[in-house]
């Protein structure tokens, strides 16, 4: 017995973050309109009647799946505390770039890691620790820190992070921070 | 057709590829003297032949050739005692380079097995949605300063390091073509003889030795002569008819 | 009546992006260990025998929702993209050696695989499918499986993975290319 059209319904709004339209699942089923509505309804009464975990809820213009309003302090208590798992140093390198240099592009990050960013920053920006920032003057996307950065990091604001002249091996450069950056990582691509 | 039927017709050696390789291991010829691009040469032509690629062999190509480059290379590498320069023991490498095939066969293998488990995990898909906003709010709060600032002052100062300069020069692929260095030459030859120097005046070191072997080239195919009166002296070249005389032309600049 | 332990378990993992451990669920939820254990095999029982859209696993360590595989084609229609391209031989070769090997530099790989690793280890990063774990003594990016490939894999765990001395050739094959590697040639050098 093949799966029915109202569990294949349920899995196709399991899988859609934004509201779906009725047309669009019965596009996708295969299944006539109607069908669609009253597999919605059975779906939408299958979750009240057996208090499942989960509501479905007609949206502007679509259908969504949600959770239901009971487990919100269990769903804060397991998923509001931020993920904080030590960082690899891939990202303590993007992540101190983006700090130091903000707002940064992602380009940038590479040229100066001399290794391509595009994990390191994902897992950062998922993580929120950055955000986006507008876009540089050739369209890539900017970098900055955020909000929870701070916080993670016990900083009042960007003013307290640690002076870089501590750890600076040329502070006799007089370039600027991102200049020496940039040559340092062209030197280390270039090696 | 395996591998070791690919036939090569090399300075040191000509016959199929399982005999090149078995000489080699019994030390009959010298790995060093062997032109593995040349190998790889009659190899692409080979394929070119035939049109398609059988992978199994490609593969198994790919591993011997790879492994032997590598044993070449480590007898090239400077710096080594003299004996183990020579030596090769010739059980040792025969061993490696089966060791070398089957490992890639075994990767190979489970390579094919990852395949069939990625397909056999088809249809399940994973929601990915951001979280609704009254559970995201809360986040904010219950951060804690967990990670250490200094972390991140260490790593800018790890990063504005500018490395040791490494001269890899000789790795990088040159830039300079033997065919752009004959054209400078044949040009240089057109007016008349010339001193080496001159033809690579401000050239960077790979661009020099490019162009002596131009030049080792041209005298191979009879289009030059040179001369010079001691090591290291000026070296002076001339240009030659496809008979070998010196050009009359050349002799009134001479 | 409020929200049972089965149905608020239902609505943590339908939120969570990850995976999530039991001892994360008891946390969240204010229950003991051994009661999300059964309620989490009463959520898989009921996904099962009820013929739901979705399925209850256990993977890269912890619990994950997924859709049921018989919604697929419907989901593809209405998501108009594949779950995940397969792999390309090379791409499964390089993560073959990845996965068992770990860590891994790229020179390595390249060495067993007798070709440049540079594209296919490029396009598993970019899919997530590894990930840079730290450097090795010679400064070479060194690469480990990530929790996705765990995840798309269908894991638990890596220690599911079978030996690698499952893949080793056959004597016959080992006797085989012994054969054609060195007895074949002596043949031919004594003839």
């Amino acid at each position: 017995m093949s799966l029915g059209l109202e569990s294949t319904v349920e899995a196709l709004l399991f899988l859609s973050a934004d509201p779906v339209e009725a047309d669009a699942l019965a596009a996708a089923t295969g299944a006539e309109l109607h069908e669609v509505v009253s597999a919605l309804e059975r779906l939408r009464e299958h979750y009240e009647f057996e208090r499942r975990g989960l509501v479905l809820r007609e949206l502007a213009g679509g259908w969504l799946l949600s959770t239901h309003p009971e487990a919100e302090p269990a769903a804060r208590r397991l998923l509001a505390r931020p993920r904080t798992p030590p960082l690899t140093p891939a990202q303590a390198e993007t992540l101190a770039i983006v700090a130091y240099l903000q707002p940064v592009s992602r380009p940038e990050i590479a040229r100066i890691r001399g290794v391509n960013a595009e994990s390191a920053a994902a897992t950062l920006l998922e993580r929120g620790l950055i955000e986006e920032s507008g876009r540089s003057q050739f369209g890539a996307v900017l970098y900055r820190t955020s909000e929870l950065f701070l916080r993670l990091f016990g900083l009042g604001s960007l003013e307290e992070l640690p002076a870089v002249s501590e750890f600076d091996p040329s502070p006799e450069l007089e370039a600027e921070l991102r200049e020496r950056l940039l040559q340092a990582g062209e030197a280390r691509a270039a090696g | 057709m395996r591998i070791a039927d690919l036939e090569l017709d090399l300075d040191v050696f000509a016959g199929p590829f399982d005999l090149l390789l078995t000489l080699v291991l019994r030390e009959e010829i010298d790995l060093l003297e062997v032109d593995l691009a040349e190998v790889v040469i009659a190899y692409i032509d080979h394929l070119e032949r035939r049109g398609e690629l059988d992978l199994e062999a490609a593969t198994e190509f790919l591993v011997l050739i790879a492994a032997l480059l590598e044993l070449k290379s480590r007898l090239l590498l400077p710096g080594q005692e003299v004996d183990e320069l020579i030596e090769l023991d010739p059980g040792e490498a025969a061993e490696e380079l089966l060791a070398r095939l089957l490992d890639a066969h075994r990767y190979r293998s489970a390579a094919e097995h990852l395949r069939d488990r990625l397909a056999g995990q088809e249809g399940h898909r994973f929601r990915s949605a951001p979280l609704p906003p009254a559970i995201r709010r809360a986040s904010l709060d219950e951060a804690g300063a967990v990670y250490d600032p200094a972390r991140l002052a260490s790593a800018i100062g790890d990063l504005l390091k500018i490395p040791e300069p490494v001269d890899v020069r000789h790795m990088v692929g040159s830039r300079v073509t033997v065919a752009e260095r004959l054209t400078h030459l044949r040009a240089l030859l057109r007016r008349g003889s010339f001193n080496f120097d001159e033809a690579v005046a401000r050239a960077d070191r790979v661009t020099v030795a490019v162009t002596l072997y131009a030049v080792l080239e041209l005298f191979k195919q009879g289009e030059l002569s040179w001369t010079q009166e001691e090591p290291f002296g000026e070296i002076t070249i001339e240009p030659r008819r496809a008979n070998g005389a010196v050009a009359p032309a050349e002799r009134l600049t001479a």
